[in-house]
């Protein structure tokens, strides 16, 4: 958030030409790995990322489970290949930190205890990031769970808002989370009417704030909406072909 | 890996009398819900680093030091100072704290103070650049964590803007691209003043800077900074759980009022401080 | 410490079925003994490297991608590019494969794909020098497992080769002995197009491209490549058990004929892309 | 110790105003922390530094425990803003060695067969030094050790002897530590007149060694006093205030 | 195998004078070490390597132990002398690999399902090398498993085969490593008629391969025998002394 | 951390033996109690290395190399040579050892031995400058345990010793601010012949040059480096237990007189090295 750069053209659109409250294309796949219990694959601009989920699964070793519910394990990583300069395949700080900040988005969602003493793995891959890689990825990160048949209360989905060039914005891109003046990555959950991820980065008055959170709600709605659509794409029964 | 934390098991009555309390307003240790404990802070506790601050936040107690160097600087912000926070969650200051390389816990604690300084140009990294592309002063803030008992973020926020509002750096001439350092200093400017209001909530109930067993026997935690302009340049949920959007924005006020109230305690020293 | 690996258990059912069907020249899956699976190429997966390709063989599925750099060459070869090649066995692709540091299964698969490409000069390195000793261009070649089902060193390779064939190099102007890069770009030339040969073997019967099942079931694997003159350029058994002299000498030819018919599928699309 | 630079003022002290055999300024707290069983502080100059003790407790992983006594684990550490360089928070080969020397000498202080298949933790962190970290390091952690109730076979008092400019001194400081001719840190138990930390560091005739010893054995005594004044006052009950 | 260098002399010998299919000197002695259960050290041109084996022994941690069979771990290891430039103690990725072929290639020699449940491990210590470190290594590793008294299905011998200036050689020397065409390690047991490890870098025909491979047989034969005699060194009855 | 170490258990009946023994002055062994164990020294061990030695002290086999190489000085110490003392105790030599990064049993071990030598000046560190504050010769002495019974801190001090008597370093020719590698080389001076003496504490009873049982037996032990001119440059006790002040300095006589006698055994071979 250093040079001055303006992020918005003449006619009030951004400069990929949205209009301040709207998403960008998304995509999303479920089932889409073999191995893993279950799987999804997103591209929200040019974020190019996958998610799975392993489990639940005997916790090993023993002193990391719990009597009562199943832990989760969560892992963001970044493909050395997903940024504009090459990053280094061992964890950075940052993404120590969205790591926790999604398996903590994750917790309430999933119905722990009905698998006492076992672990979930859930693993976020980004193959190319471009802004709001931790909301792309955790929304992926549900559907792999749900593709898992894990039991959830809900779908949660989410999506950064924030502020450019003194207005606020939806869904930012690269650009503007690089140079706008702030970045609120936000999943909510419509069924339980929660917010699970929390963070704000960047100066927003209390105004800002409001309204930011009021577009992040509409947004996570289409977004859960697209969520509802994958899955019933997966679990569709496949028509004779031929 | 990010996993499931197993906290330490607060006793179960002891888990009912917290909540029982909150029912009716109170708390464990007596104090109001948006009460914060009592605050302490000792500037240049550290004689030998540049700047330094020790603070007490009831039983939590955190050292907060900052020492600078010169450095090449960063290749996209050539005319900028460097600012690092560090966190060590040492095992001298709880059982649940464990040598070795920095947990998450304390990577999420020194970025959540990194963005609170940075976001809120606190420091004007602008200001410690002594040859463009070259050499810039570089400001380690390093965060000690000497006793826990609950509300980290809040108390190493004071610690780190203490410590930096008491921080003198050596001058330096400059001779064409070289440079030497000179006999004199001068003060940190602060421009801005910012903290962090921290809350833990039970169900529906929440209070402000909980101690470790709130914390343990909170859902989860969410802390906001606050600028000297009533302005948010933080915001982080830490834990699971989940809070309505109403619960959220009801926070926003508080915060400010609250933020205000703070900031005149926790940085009263540092106007004497020369 | 290399310590004897733990497969997964496949059961003994399983397993006998494989060996009897082996016995009738039959694969599990249908395929003939020397018989690839499906091969899908896709160029150009990651718009934001220089060069990228995923592969998909079976279910087997390989990112590559190339990402470019200027570099200090090394001591003994100043005149010469860098090529790095890293591979990545990321615990979503398969239950076997862990977070943390390279292992060995995916450091000698990573040297097994340097090999073959160094060895086989489908990299010209020294077209790859900017100012000699001073600044030349590395090629950071990144594989990623996304999905494991076996024969992951013919995937690779496939992969490897295809994302350096989309890559796109800056120019860069020289003036002195400092260089600026341009807006313009050039293609990295492919001087060979080496394929690897993977066979697994059972007592006396093998295999070509196993699936992870039959890598599960074997003794060992052997893999070569070949290079478009049908000379070798890297070889490596993998596993316990041993091979005849004659048993590997047999291979050779066999190699050499499946090496054409892989290379002319597996870089059909390299002409395509400009 | 690479330049050369006087140690001495013209009168005979030291550049601190101290007598060859002079100890610094010595200030000692027991029980300052709220957490650990047992925990210290002291300045020894501009030393400070805080040591802590946890245990007795189980032995966990198993296999390190012992059947007959309990293990010490020790950790000798410095805050990166200790040093006038700042320091890396991982842990320097000095501060390994330090961190096993230290052990050795609270190994024969404790009555370690009174707690079979336990472990005791001991830290200490250096918060800011100034020479002789180790020695006031160590006189501290055998007061948590006596603050966690953890039954000692008396108390053990550490300070460092050396030579300067030619002569045998006490408690030397960084600059003497750092230009002066030798160090030789010592730990002293004088109810059991048992010498527990012995090390040398730098060129002494035997004559200065046996010199420098009666001067440590002086010193050491000095500070198992004051070790005993911050016990009483830790212990002594407190008046009613007001 | 960058630089063009002629590694051959004008009168068809190699430039340490050797043939194309001469074996560099080679010394061999079992029972070098005292703590090892077995033990051995090889010279091979100016290769200096030991070889030692501690077990079988139970396998710690438990779940790395399998109920039929002993385990093989393995390290193939250079000391940081070994080499021109100093090398880092901590293993190369190289270091890595070899390894797990070295320890490839003892697994079907070791008659692994007489002690189920064990581990034996494996030391292969490089303290100069000259080229064929693998092969060497091997070779030794084999003889200090055989002085181990670990019952062995024959021996295994070692030696690299290749290409330089265009001819097939054998045992190639730090030099012809470098600068020539091809290296192809192999290890080869006469007894079983079989080859147990088989790497190649570099480029070679069909037919050079088959011309290497020969050349390769009849150095390990030679190896082979060689090892045999060292064993039988080993295990002479010591003739009464003076 | 540094943790309890658990020695292996030697029998009860043996640790009775020793004792008995040790009551009448006599050790397992057959030495008396201030006798060293056959010492061997080969120099030259690895010739690719600038300097080596093999030592061997009874079983323990030690082997000290040193590599030459040309470094940028330390900034406090612009005129110096750099020295760098580290010990490998690699598995092969013992099944305590374990590979993994270094143990506080060598790091401590490496440390002591830099001390005898940095302390008694055995290196004229100062001679070793090229260009003042740029070049200058860096020394690193590998320390590789072979083979494992007791006092590697005597045995260390006498390989590292003499592998730096043995040491050749190549000329260099300085032009300006750059220098040229010749083909000429000079020999390391030694300024001093420090050796270490080792004791190992029994109740009241002590003997010399301890093996590997009678270390574990101990209760702990005490290295004194001696240098040429009899007075001492490094001191370590090692190991829980205690001693007092009165047998602490009954050391001091005997170190000096055991040094004489070992230093003219463990150098004898050096003069001879040309």
């Amino acid at each position: 958030m250093s040079e001055k750069i303006s992020l918005f053209k003449e006619d009030g659109r951004r400069l990929d030409d949205r209009a301040p409250d709207e998403l960008r294309p998304i995509k999303i796949k479920v089932g889409v790995l073999s191995n893993a219990q279950g799987s999804a694959y997103i591209e929200q601009g040019k974020n190019k990322i996958l998610a799975a989920v392993y489990g639940p699964k005997e916790a090993l070793p023993k002193h990391i489970s719990l009597p009562d519910r199943c832990i989760l394990r969560c892992r963001y990583h970044m493909a050395p290949f997903s940024t504009p300069e090459r990053k280094s395949p061992a964890p950075s700080r940052r993404e120590i930190e969205l790591s926790m900040v999604i398996r903590n988005a994750l917790e309430p969602l999933v119905m722990t205890s009905l698998f006492p003493r076992t672990v979930i793995d859930i693993f976020i891959e980004v193959l190319q990031a471009d802004g709001g890689t931790r909301c792309a990825g955790l929304t992926a990160a549900v559907l792999a769970l749900a593709d898992a048949g894990i039991p959830l209360k809900g779908l949660t989905a989410a999506c950064a808002v924030g502020k450019a060039d003194g207005k606020v914005i939806v869904d930012l891109n690269d650009l503007e989370d690089k140079y706008g003046e702030a970045d609120m990555p936000i999943a909510y959950n419509p069924t339980l009417d929660g917010i699970t991820l929390l963070q704000m980065d960047g100066i927003m008055s209390k105004e800002e704030i409001e309204q930011a959170l009021s577009l992040a709600i509409t947004a996570t709605q289409k977004i859960h909406k697209m969520q509802v659509e994958a899955l019933k794409e997966r679990f569709s029964v496949p028509r004779r072909e031929g | 890996m990010s996993i499931t934390e197993q906290r330490p098991i607060i006793s179960k009555l002891e888990k009912q009398e917290l909540y029982r309390l909150l029912a009716e307003g109170k708390r464990v240790d007596g104090r109001g819900l948006l009460q914060y404990r009592n605050l302490n802070v000792q500037l240049n506790y550290i004689e030998k680093a540049e700047g330094s601050a020790l603070v007490e936040l009831g039983n939590t107690k955190i050292l907060a030091a900052v020492k600078v160097g010169v450095a090449l600087p960063f290749a996209d912000t050539p005319n900028e100072g460097i600012l690092i926070v560090n966190a060590e969650l040492v095992p001298l200051a709880s059982p649940v704290f464990e040598p070795g390389p920095p947990s998450e816990e304390s990577i999420s604690l020194a970025r959540y103070v990194d963005r609170s300084i940075r976001e809120s140009k606190a420091v004007d990294l602008s200001s410690l650049c002594i040859i463009p592309g070259r050499s810039v002063y570089s400001l380690y803030v390093d965060l000690y964590i000497l006793d826990y008992d609950g509300n980290l973020i809040d108390a190493s926020v004071i610690a780190s803007v203490n410590a930096l509002g008491t921080t003198k750096l050596p001058k330096y001439s400059v001779e064409g691209q070289s440079i030497k350092k000179l006999d004199e200093y001068f003060k940190l400017e602060l421009k801005d003043l910012p903290v962090s209001i921290t809350y833990a909530f039970f169900g529906d109930k929440y209070v402000v800077d909980p101690c470790l067993n709130e914390e343990y026997a909170s859902d989860f935690t969410i802390s906001m900074t606050v600028k000297s302009d009533d302005r948010f340049c933080a915001i982080q949920k830490n834990g699971g759980g989940m809070i309505s959007p109403r619960g959220f924005l009801e926070l926003l006020d508080k915060s400010i009022a609250l933020g205000k109230e703070l900031r005149s305690i926790a940085y009263s020293k540092l106007s004497g401080n020369g």
